[in-house]
């Protein structure tokens, strides 16, 4: 079999292959790494970092729904200082592109945090959470809104020449919009799809099954919603998209990437197999070899519509 | 820690609904210790999703025992595999009972289910320690005693041993236990280890406690077994990582 | 057991149970009615008619997903004409409430249907469809874009009496916006959710698996978002809600009345087991009783959350 | 129409991965004819979530058979059910071979798993018309002649029989065909059925084919089956109630 190469572009960022860690299902690499080696993967974007450490909502904050689960962690964190201590130390042994996510209640603490994070050598992009669906005082209005988007992206962009990502809300009608938005603003990228927001009730007690009421659906589930908004992006937007979303195998990585995607993320599989993403990345590249594909790349954005 | 096949060598029916598998897997017999769990994968599909997590009930040899009760989708699918299947096996994950330490007699309380880690944990003490047991379930199918050393029962309906829950039936046997030098090891639904958290403070019997919450990944990655802390209350510890085991008195349920 | 009131009200309509058949998943009620009793039910809803018959989409409509189904049927159907001719005539044989449903390119044609059909006595209410996501010229801006729901809502309002329900697109960031425009102009129920859009392609062809490049998602998958809508609408908009998506058992209807449904609608569920309406109803008496309820409707919107 | 449980009381491996199921079922054994098929639930939970169709592949006593070969998830599973287990059957479904007429001869024409309803019709046809069969496959282990008279076979790779599509046999048998009345039936993959319909068409045969198309439902409620009609072209048919065997000159592949 001939050599592939698998390396990707995603705007300025180059990874070794498309297959990332997708940000909160991989906590800032430690445990993951006894499973998947991290020098054999595409990037590992940390949990979502907020200025201040977060506690993030009491228990019970999972509940599995059928092919999928309802989180609402409430972005959990260290906080920006403990993370430069302790946490990129242990990712600074790998020779693995680190991709920090972060999260804010308001554009000046995104600000305030990209500027704080982007000397750290070890981070070689940055991917904006504006997105997520459970917390209160933040996240959703952003990530609902063309304009909010619009100001984070610039205003970030303005204090970073990192590679920047802004991670969009599958929570509305025309997620391209917020891709154009996102170009317009000089962002480099956008990644699709955090979790939609969903719930599920107890019958017994009438209770929400998790605290936060609100849970965002990740897994399989769905993968069919995601993979028409990478669509949507791609057909309507000339940016880079990296398709999350319910990926379970190598099949859907390469199903992300015919829609448009550049580079993938895996969340909800690290939780039944944190090997995956390791074994997936062995499989694409024999996928490809047995196609005679000499780069994966060529993948991207390769859909055939009549 | 391991993901690896675990084969069901042996499938034995304890009681009614209650079930015990015995399975082959020299890596995780040999490695686990009293109080860690495993999080097994039910089968191939995605219904259900996520791994289930079932405490260590017993090693012996090559082989594990894990103890359940078929209740939701994923137990009753457990519930019908046959000797022979594999099941993948992701553990020993978390912390276990401290049981070393300097005390004269063990004390395990047990609720239904909750026995499961508990002939692991007499396995482990026995012959370096005295042990009492003492094991409630609502009604007499539901109390567990397999593996269990000097054991009292207790039941809600009063259809087997005392009436009443098992922390009931402690309270009737403090003044013994305040004679000994006695650790408390805990485990059951959490009202029951409510009210034996209570108990030991009150008593001021050292006690240990395994613990349970929703989990998605059993390993530390998700942040999704937060449990609180009496002291430290800025940070959620992680049933899955910190625990289950905790120190009744570092936890707040 | 003592004896349970079933009936519920959702506004001016009054069912005698609960549990409606889903527009598009049960036809015409011809093929289901020899599984399910359409006595025993609540209330059928017809698949979507428009003015005038619709041939549909091509070849492959259908794929399965993960604990879901995308279809892009393309409302097909026989029309208005065709449809007072020969399918009213065999629901007129029932005891039971048709529920007409009503699809549309444009506002005056779905004020033309309505017209046409309001004086058709079967028909005991209307379920207005400005959310199918399968219909290239129409469908999709109606139901995404608040003003034309109110606008479709208030003139229909105009030319009919009787009971009028906007089915609502769940492909928006706030669903609540719909519903009180809905109420604004004189709807008198929502029903939601209908498909999320989705996609899915076959990694060999790169082509879309169904001929229309997006479906609509149903199924078990679909639960916690369609329950969240439901929520979000319940808790901030004052009009009865009809919940729909994913409903597979009696347990699930419970569930989305404890959010706030008045009544419920089956659809996917009827092509995997068509005689499952009729055996939810009695679960659900049962149910009931078991638990002492004398009346089910006490279920909506009795929700407890801290 | 009914939805009912049958026991697979057999299971046979016809061949490289082909499996033959008898299945236990009174109602639809005496009601089934050749042409109709079963949707079958593969199993309770919601993977796979729709049910999946196979044709009536025979009929005997109280049984019928299903012939199929594991290929997706679906088909996967219920290669691996064992005798004694319950599947939940919905059928006989759909409009099957009008195989009663006026011709002589009966032409069979069948490309891999599209074997899999002419038992059936064999048994039907047979002691009252002539049979001839043609059954083609990619390579020796994919032609399955199973339950069928009178057969030639065809490999695309020449593994077995003629060498080439099994219409490309039929068209060295031209000749013979015209000399006789015959009716053709044919079932296999499209591009095959749309050789044969140019073929019949081109020779004048009357010909029905058996087709195939995704389905949700299976039984006309859910609009996801439709096939393009010749002449009406207004409308599209339904595979699994208008068909799923059509006249070939009705139906545009
Ligand atoms: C560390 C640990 C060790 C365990 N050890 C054992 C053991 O040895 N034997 C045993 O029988 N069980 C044990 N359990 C519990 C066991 O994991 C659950 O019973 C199992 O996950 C249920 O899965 P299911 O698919 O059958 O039910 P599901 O269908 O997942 O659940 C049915 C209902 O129960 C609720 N539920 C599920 N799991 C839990 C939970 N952990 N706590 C509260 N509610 C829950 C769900 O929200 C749902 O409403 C343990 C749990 C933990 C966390
Ligand atoms: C009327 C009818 C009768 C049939 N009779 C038989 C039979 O007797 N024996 C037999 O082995 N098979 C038969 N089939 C085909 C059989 O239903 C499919 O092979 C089966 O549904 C596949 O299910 P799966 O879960 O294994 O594959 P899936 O995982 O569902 O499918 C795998 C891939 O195949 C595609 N696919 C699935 N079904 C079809 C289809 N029908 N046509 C084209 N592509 C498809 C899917 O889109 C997917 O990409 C019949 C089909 C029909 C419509
Ligand atoms: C438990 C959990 C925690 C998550 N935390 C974050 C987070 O902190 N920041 C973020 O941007 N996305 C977060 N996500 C979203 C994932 O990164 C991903 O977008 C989503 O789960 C969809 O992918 P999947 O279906 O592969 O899981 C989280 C997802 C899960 C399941
Ligand atoms: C095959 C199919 C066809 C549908 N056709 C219609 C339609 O014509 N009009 C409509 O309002 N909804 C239509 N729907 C949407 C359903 O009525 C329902 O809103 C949706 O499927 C979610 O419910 P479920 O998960 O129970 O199927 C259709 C759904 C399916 C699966
Ligand atoms: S279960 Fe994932 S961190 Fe504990
Ligand atoms: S499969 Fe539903 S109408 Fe044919």
């Amino acid at each position: 079999m001939s050599k592939v190469d698998m390396s990707v572009q995603v705007g300025p960022l180059k990874l070794r292959n498309p297959v990332m860690l997708a940000s909160g299902c991989v906590g800032y690499g430690n445990e993951i790494s006894e499973y998947t080696d991290l020098n054999t993967i595409g990037g590992i974007v940390t949990k979502s970092i907020s200025l201040k450490p977060r506690k993030g909502n009491p228990p019970q904050r999972i509940v599995e729904t059928t092919g999928g689960m309802l989180n609402a962690i409430g972005l959990t964190n260290v906080g920006v200082e403990e993370f430069v201590n302790s946490k990129i130390p242990f990712l600074k042994k790998f020779d693995v592109p680190v991709i920090c996510n972060i999260a804010a209640s308001t554009v000046k603490e995104y600000v305030e945090c990209t500027q704080i994070l982007t000397t750290e050598e070890t981070i070689k992009a940055f991917e904006i959470n504006v997105s997520c669906p459970n917390v209160r005082e933040g996240g959703l209005q952003f990530g609902n809104n063309v304009k909010e988007v619009g100001k984070v992206t610039g205003k970030v962009r303005a204090v970073t020449e990192k590679p920047l990502i802004i991670k969009l809300s599958p929570n509305v009608s025309y997620i391209s919009e917020f891709a154009k938005v996102v170009k317009k603003e000089g962002g480099d990228a956008v990644s699709a799809i955090n979790t939609l927001m969903g719930t599920a009730f107890d019958i017994n007690t009438r209770k929400p099954k998790i605290q936060n009421v609100n849970g965002g659906l990740s897994g399989p589930a769905i993968k069919p919603v995601a993979m028409a908004k990478v669509l949507e992006i791609s057909r309507n937007v000339d940016i880079p998209v990296i398709g999350i979303g319910g990926i379970m195998s190598w099949k859907d990585v390469i199903e992300f990437m015919i829609v448009g995607s550049s580079a993938v993320q895996i969340g909800t599989l690290n939780f039944i197999d944190p090997s995956a993403p390791g074994r997936i990345v062995k499989e694409l590249e024999d996928y490809c070899a047995q196609n005679g594909m000499t780069r994966i790349s060529d993948l991207t954005a390769s859909y055939v519509i009549d | 820690m391991f993901i690896i096949n675990a084969q069901i060598s042996e499938k034995i029916e304890l009681g009614h609904n209650i079930f015990l598998f015995k399975m082959f897997c020299p890596e995780i017999a040999s490695s686990a210790e009293p109080g860690q769990f495993l999080n097994l994968r039910i089968n191939e599909t995605y219904f259900p999703l996520l791994r289930r997590p079932f405490s260590v009930c017993d090693i012996s040899g090559d082989h594990f025992y894990i103890l359940f009760s078929p209740f939701g989708e994923g137990t009753k699918q457990l519930a019908k595999k046959s000797v022979g299947d594999n099941i993948d096996t992701h553990g020993p994950l978390g912390k276990g009972f401290n049981y070393k330490g300097e005390y004269e007699t063990a004390v395990i309380v047990a609720g239904g289910l909750g026995s499961a880690p508990f002939p692991f944990v007499t396995r482990k003490i026995n012959n370096k320690k005295d042990i009492i047991s003492f094991v409630g379930g609502r009604s007499q199918k539901d109390v567990i005693t397999y593996g269990m050393e000097n054991v009292s029962t207790s039941t809600d309906d009063g259809s087997e041993g005392f009436e009443g829950t098992v922390v009931d039936l402690l309270e009737t046997k403090v003044d013994e236990l305040k004679s000994k030098n006695v650790k408390v090891f805990g485990c059951g639904p959490t009202p029951m280890l409510k009210a034996l958290q209570s108990f030991c403070s009150k008593n001021n019997f050292d006690c240990e406690i395994s613990t349970e919450c929703a989990m998605a990944c059993g390993f530390g990655i998700c942040q999704g077994c937060p449990i609180e802390q009496t002291e430290y209350k800025d940070q959620y510890l992680l049933v899955c990582s910190d625990g289950p085991v905790f120190n009744a008195k570092d936890v707040v349920l």
